[in-house]
């Protein structure tokens, strides 16, 4: 369980090696990774800034990794969230989840993004080709998807 | 009963772009007790604060680095955080 | 669109950064990579066997990546099955989709999953520290999570 | 009507190492029309097809390198495979 902000980019595969080195017992592991997209509602978008609450972000990326590990039958996670300017077609998050099956490395995965999403305190401001900005507003979807989780076992 | 609590406020994406600051050290009234009545004290304090609180509730609030309700008591709190709703991710 | 049957490792980044090469419409890229377990059912295990029906697995395996593209708006994916001898703590298989949102990543890679465990011609043998060996034996719980996905929409 | 059908006839896995063999070619009698006919003469062929095939149930079929089942006919395929249920991934 390891939780990381930082501007520097990552490298998927050896955040998945660094998670399983040395153990005999992970036999799945999941991975998402966001990404800046360019084609942000129709307009040219040039750079995505993303700022943070330091201190924080930490605390609570922790929790909900923390959450995770107390829901399904995880051995190692890890989440790394890029902060400052990213280019389109740059890396934002990642998340690794890593346990005995796959059904428990999916749903963990898909949870911890659901509530980082929701909960943990970053915000993203859109820099457009015609010089414009404007913050990105939260989404209806990303709450609907948090509350799932509250609605099931998520077993 | 006249003592005032000072504390840390910080501002963060387009609150803190509508404020014009990051963050600020404040003294409150006793009389701000929850984290409404501040929001209500903020809005007060100038035409920045007005623009930046015109709409308490879309405002989320951490407390010592956690999200808190408008119900919540400030009590003795020693930064409060004010922000959009998230969109990290 | 590709699946490969290989004998060779992988790299899940290498992968990823293949497929979103030039692209600037993947917002989601979900990656699943199964491992050998050593702890298989109590017993030292020391090495995997996978052997498959050259010709239809491919065939099989582009199957179910067409049938995932149908469900969901899938920009890119890519299934990595290797096959031989495997020690303990190798890469199996590497599924990845790319997708403007999360869900549909997530989903499909999961479905991807589900159903090469159960359709795709491929099986797997173990091998013990005590210089025994057996066929793994197919698990219903595979089944049971591949017909999750003929009940719902899965959208 | 006396005309037979060569064919190859592939295993895998414990079918594999049951019948002692990867493929061979064989000619089927006309009388043997379904997948369920062809896996019943295969278990009369002698000791090692009977072990292999002991039951026909658990046996998965391909025609030309597509799953099957049971009453589907041969036809005129050109090559079937028999494996148990896969187990990849």
């Amino acid at each position: 369980m390891t939780v990381s902000v930082q501007t520097e980019d990552f490298n998927a595969a050896a955040e998945i090696a660094a998670l399983i080195a040395g153990r005999t017992d992970v036999g799945a592991v999941v991975t998402f990774t966001g990404v800046v997209r360019g084609d942000n509602g129709g307009r040219d978008l040039v750079a995505m800034t993303l700022e943070h609450y330091p201190g924080m972000t930490n605390a609570e990326l922790e929790a909900i990794e923390a959450e995770s590990h107390a829901r399904w039958p995880l051995q190692a996670s890890r989440i790394i969230h890029r902060v400052g300017e990213l280019p389109v077609g740059a890396n934002i998050v990642l998340v690794v989840t890593c346990s005995p099956h796959r059904h428990a490395a999916f749903q963990a995965a898909e949870f911890l993004m659901d509530y980082l999403k929701t909960q943990a305190p970053f915000w993203k401001k859109e820099t457009f080709a015609d010089g414009t900005s404007r913050w990105v507003d939260a989404s209806d979807g990303d709450d609907a998807a948090r509350l799932r989780w509250t609605q099931t076992s998520g077993a | 009963m006249a003592e005032t609590n000072t504390i840390t406020l910080r501002y963060f994406a387009w609150v803190r772009e509508k404020t014009g600051r990051a963050e600020e050290r404040v003294s409150l009234s006793p009389s701000v007790q929850t984290v409404a009545e501040l929001l209500a004290w903020l809005k007060s304090r100038g035409p920045e604060y007005a623009d930046a609180f015109a709409r308490p509730g879309v405002i989320r609030v951490a407390i010592d680095q956690r999200h808190v309700k408008p119900d919540t008591a400030i009590a003795d709190a020693r930064e409060i955080a004010f922000f959009p709703p998230v969109t990290g991710g």
